[in-house]
């Protein structure tokens, strides 16, 4: 299926569209196509965010959207996340329907209370009835030496907050059919993308569709090792896969594609087959989303393991600016193919 | 103090009624908590407003229904001014399944969609910008509702406070601040934490009215409040309100923090004299809108059926355990 | 050792402390004990809290401190933590020593910028040039009510930023000890108490000392099964323990008493020897301190398990009020007798 | 505009020398950035400050090396006026190992203890309680220092920015606050962002002096900083300075932002007749104080300077990848 495969291959891809008379998008634009159609839907769904209404448009995902929906519904903000936050959840809980968009994720740590304290528990603690049908974009920055501030993954964090959703999409399919399901969920929805999956191209329908939140999804089936792989880190692993095939060694990667709900049951039972598990992610190790992952494998498939889980995580350092530093930062199929012959 | 004789005339007998009869509600739902909290089987952390109750009292009186409020950790007053059931209230304060927030919430967390009380945070400074999203929407959706943020001096010290106002008033939305300054945040008095006493004076700096009334005057409360509202249901823009006023009790709990040294004995024997509740009781009796007669039976009918509502609210079962996990995600089926 | 030791049994420990001539002293004097004499000591060492100078003195942790340092330097502050984390910080890389106390955990999260963005990072952004000497003590509150914002534990956050390290005595002796050497360290350091444990009392030495950060402890040694037992939890597990003796499991409990850096070294030897392994801790379960502990051991000594590793957690919901609630929301030494017999 | 003849005449001539001299090294400094930059290989992102020199020069001109001062994003300016050394800077932003800060921190967050500059951080609003607490510290300390804080008009909406105030009021701490009113935050524009162009008036709501000058005329800022510096010396508190000027590039990068229509070019154009190295040279010049002459050899000296600074930087190392896990604590031994 056109839509859950991931090609590496731009002409591969190309071909395969072409064949099937099916439409090509960016991550970008189907993010794009995605809030048009919702706004156009809904009434009460608006963006705010700082720049959405600007010439960049959010890295070109909101690109141009203001002129159809207007500045209210397109709402440039001031710089100030953690009030902005709470002005977003105070429209919810009232019946609209916000998305807010960080052109980074390092700059939620200033809006940490109104994510923590109130969107997660907002539900819960008014006995569940009001609920906040929030979401919150924000995007993994990296490279250019963007440094320690410019360049976190957070997600980790809001793994152990009850309450809120987390969606990690790294196809264009999933991201316009993800975002469309995170906005009619109902729940604060944590949508985290990453700025180096914003030129893929991939198949995206025109027509409005949701992907479920809580389903992850096999990208490659493989009987060897599962590598659990979040974000930019899917097309990693399809290149590892290749080196990893000529090798012998037959790779099942898994996307979670959301890491709250996590689709527990997929990765388990690629673990009972393959008795091997990799996480790659997009951020540092220590804390992060694989060690959750590795936890629940090591309670619910402990006997099916014939191997040492691995994590393959940037280390556990601040980012640093230089590109020498940065080159030996970030993992990447490499490291994965490493990281996998380990396990044999 | 404004010209109260001009208020008094100008004003609904029924309006100047229900602001008696609010503030003695607020007192004695207040005073039933103190007296049966140490059973020991209220288990919530109590934040009691006794000696502030003008300032819920007069803001209230001028809104709808459908109005929003937010309260804070100090929730009795306003949710009560506000129209909630206190039974409900009682019960949520007791854990109980019927309470407002199903027992989830306690003291800090009373809703009440009903009565626009959409839900209450107990992080200081919390619930300022969440009114000011309230507003947004209303603005939004054209629906003439509203909001009212209560919250302390201690709350203005937040950056919350900042960035609230200076969205409401860049997007002059339909929003009235009401900051209760009662000089102290737990037992920190306020000129520990700020260069001056006079918060509403922040408020020029966002370009909008910022108003100092006396907060124990319910009079004063109800006419700054009277306008503010008027300007925002007139699309006008938000307005600061600063009620200069004094807690009798702890910071939590039911005593009398005084005692312990937290706070000076003469502050609270001065306020004391200022009490809300008499002064204008006094003074409408001085008017002859009402006889002391009057006013006895007031509080005796409110005794009783407060009185009820306790009882009835202890009645109510715990949540059961199967509870525990629901209401974590709101689940559209 | 009697400061090694953790006594359920008061009675025991007063005869113990009698016939060693050991001075006892509850968590809470043993945290007042040790700023006193660090205010003593170093002059740029500064407290500064909301009411810190006040009647209650932070649950008398630092109660009358300011009499004899003046309110200087154990110093009031407004309520606005970010702003004030931030001047600690400032204060912090200008040479002095602040110890920022926040009454509950809870309220971290409006400074979560200023210690993930700032405090973690300045010393490599500054290329290692400037240091931060900040300790931020805060802690979990727990029962009566306190519901959703008030009783979050949420040191697992602070394991997924490099920069921090992260502190969690459970006895007066450690804490004492563990302050000291935190305000001595040079680093931003997460020191995080419970306010359960506050009333404990332990042998204290009088005398100014250091308990060493990143060396975990064996409170009780054994051989069938570790339990990792964060903060409380310790006193919970030495109860379990004894519960589990009368079925012929012997316990050995590991209290890590730093999660950042992490003795891994301790807990990994002591799985090496059990192969089973618990780790019970004072938070929600997914994404908490558990699942790094779990992960690094089924990395590191996955060939020495002998069963599934479980956790031991509050369930991943908001803490609720009624007491109903509460008492379902809590783990003991019961859940905990339970966990590791389901490991046999 | 002040009575610049007033303060030329007053000022000592070799202040006035240094002004001119700073606002031409931040410009020089910039441009050879801008022309190597198309190389791609000075990667790190880059906020220039070209149009606003005069802030950073007026300000600091006050300064002594051990006073504090705090950057942004936008931080080559400051650090440059305050006496940093250009080669350093160049080797950072080239991720040299030689750079300020280890080629770690880039453009974006340099240091230089020496100098007063403990780190810069970019997270908008983020340095502005920073700066109080070296205050703090300075005032715990009794070093005669003082801190000064540089933060953009976007930064004036982060809580942070009321928090800091409020608390250096509070504490009358000897901290400046110089905010850089460039009327845009990204390519957001000010009218998106906040009710009205006045931040200095938000001053009046801590009590503490707020004060508007043209930020593109050096003597203006000059003076300006010149009575906060005192006032902060003087142990009397905190002063807030808005400076009205303009960014002629983009946001980050190189270009002009304007030709991608992002903000009017008739502002641009505007703006640009008002250079404030052009107006400040003319006016100089015109009071006989310096030569034509003298200007093109202080520009032509400064360039050969940066010429070599930026050279030298270049030829530097990279990190070695040891370095990667290096800085993360700090060490004592
Ligand atoms: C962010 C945050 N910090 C600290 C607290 C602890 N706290 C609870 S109430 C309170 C004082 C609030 O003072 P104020 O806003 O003046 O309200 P008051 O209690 O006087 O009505 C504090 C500090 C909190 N709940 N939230
Ligand atoms: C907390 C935070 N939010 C957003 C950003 C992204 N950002 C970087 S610079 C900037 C604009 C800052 O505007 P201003 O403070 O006026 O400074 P200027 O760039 O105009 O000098 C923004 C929004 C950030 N770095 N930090
Ligand atoms: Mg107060
Ligand atoms: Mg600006």
């Amino acid at each position: 299926m056109p839509w859950t495969k991931v090609y590496i291959d731009k002409n591969e891809l190309k071909d395969t569209l072409a064949r099937e008379g099916l439409r090509g998008l960016s991550y970008r634009d189907a993010l794009k196509e995605a809030q048009e159609q919702l706004l156009r839907d809904d009434e009460s769904v608006f963006l705010l965010g700082e720049g959405v209404d600007d010439s960049g448009g959010i890295f070109g995902s909101t690109l141009g959207l203001w002129k159809e929906f207007g500045k209210d519904r397109v709402m440039d903000i001031p710089i100030a996340e953690n009030g902005l936050t709470g002005v977003a959840i105070g429209a919810a809980i009232a019946g609209m329907k916000p998305v807010f968009i960080h052109m980074r994720m390092d700059f939620l740590p200033m809006c940490m209370d109104q994510i923590i304290n109130h969107a997660a528990k907002w539900h819960y603690m008014t006995g569940g009835r009001v609920n906040v049908p929030l979401v919150i974009r924000s995007i993994i920055g990296r490279g250019w030496g963007s440094a320690a501030q410019h360049s976190q993954a957070l997600h980790a964090l809001f793994m152990h907050i009850p309450g809120l959703k987390i969606v990690v999409p790294s196809t264009p399919y999933d991201a316009k059919g993800l975002l469309i399901a995170s906005v009619r969920d109902g729940n604060p929805v944590m949508f985290i993308e990453h700025r180096w999956v914003y030129d893929y191209i991939g198949y995206v329908p025109e027509e409005t569709y949701t992907v479920p939140i809580g389903k992850g999804i096999v990208r490659r089936p493989g009987k060897d090792v599962t590598i659990v792989a979040i974000s930019l880190m899917v097309y990693e692993a399809i290149k590892a896969a290749k080196t990893l095939e000529k090798m012998d060694i037959d790779v099942e990667i898994i996307d979670p594609r959301t890491l709250n709900p996590l689709d527990e049951e997929l990765i388990i039972e690629s673990v009972k087959k393959t008795g091997r598990l990799v996480i790659a992610d997009v951020s540092c190790k220590t804390g992060g989303a694989g060690a959750e992952i590795a936890c629940r494998v090591a309670e619910s498939a402990f006997d099916y393991l014939k191997a040492p889980v691995k994590r393959v995580n940037f280390p556990d350092t601040p980012t640093p600016c230089s590109p020498s530093l940065e080159d030996a930062y970030y993992p990447d199929a490499e490291t994965l193919v490493e990281s996998v012959k380990g396990l044999f | 103090m404004t010209d109260d004789k001009g208020i008094i005339k100008e004003a609904d007998p029924a309006v100047l009624h229900n602001l008696l009869r609010t503030m003695v509600l607020i007192r004695i739902f207040e005073e039933k908590i103190i007296e049966v909290y140490p059973m020991q089987d209220m288990k919530t952390p109590v934040h009691l407003y006794i000696g502030e109750e003008a300032v819920a009292a007069g803001v209230c009186a001028h809104l709808k229904k459908e109005d929003y409020v937010f309260t804070t950790h100090r929730s009795h007053g306003h949710c009560l001014a506000k129209g909630s059931d206190p039974e409900m209230l009682y019960a949520e304060f007791y854990g109980r399944i019927s309470g407002c927030s199903k027992g989830k919430g306690g003291s800090m967390h009373p809703v009440d969609p009903e009565n626009g009380i959409l839900g209450t945070t107990a992080i200081v400074g919390g619930g300022i910008p969440i009114a000011v999203g309230t507003a947004l929407a209303s603005r939004m959706k054209k629906d003439g509702r509203i909001s009212v943020t209560f919250f302390g001096d201690g709350a203005s010290e937040e950056g919350t406070f900042h960035e609230s106002l200076n969205f409401a008033a860049l997007k002059q939305l339909p929003v009235v601040f009401i900051c209760e300054n009662n000089f102290s945040a737990t037992t920190s008095p306020l000129s520990q934490r700020q260069p001056h006493e006079n918060i509403a004076k922040k408020a020029g700096g966002y370009g909008i009215p910022g108003i100092t009334v006396d907060g124990n005057n319910v009079l004063d409360v109800y006419d700054a409040a009277k306008a503010a509202v008027q300007r925002a249901r007139q699309g006008k823009g938000p307005t600061l309100i600063e009620c200069k006023t004094y807690r009798w009790k702890g910071h939590v709990g039911p005593d009398c923090d005084h005692e312990k040294g937290c706070r000076p004995m003469e502050d609270l024997n001065k306020w004391m004299k200022r009490c809300p509740v008499e002064m204008y009781k006094d003074l409408i009796i001085n008017k002859g809108l009402i006889t002391e007669t009057d006013y006895m039976n007031l509080v005796k009918e409110i005794d009783a059926a407060l009185d009820d509502s306790l009882k009835a609210a202890k009645q109510h079962p715990l949540p059961d355990t199967k509870e525990l996990l629901k209401d974590v995600y709101y689940d559209k089926e």
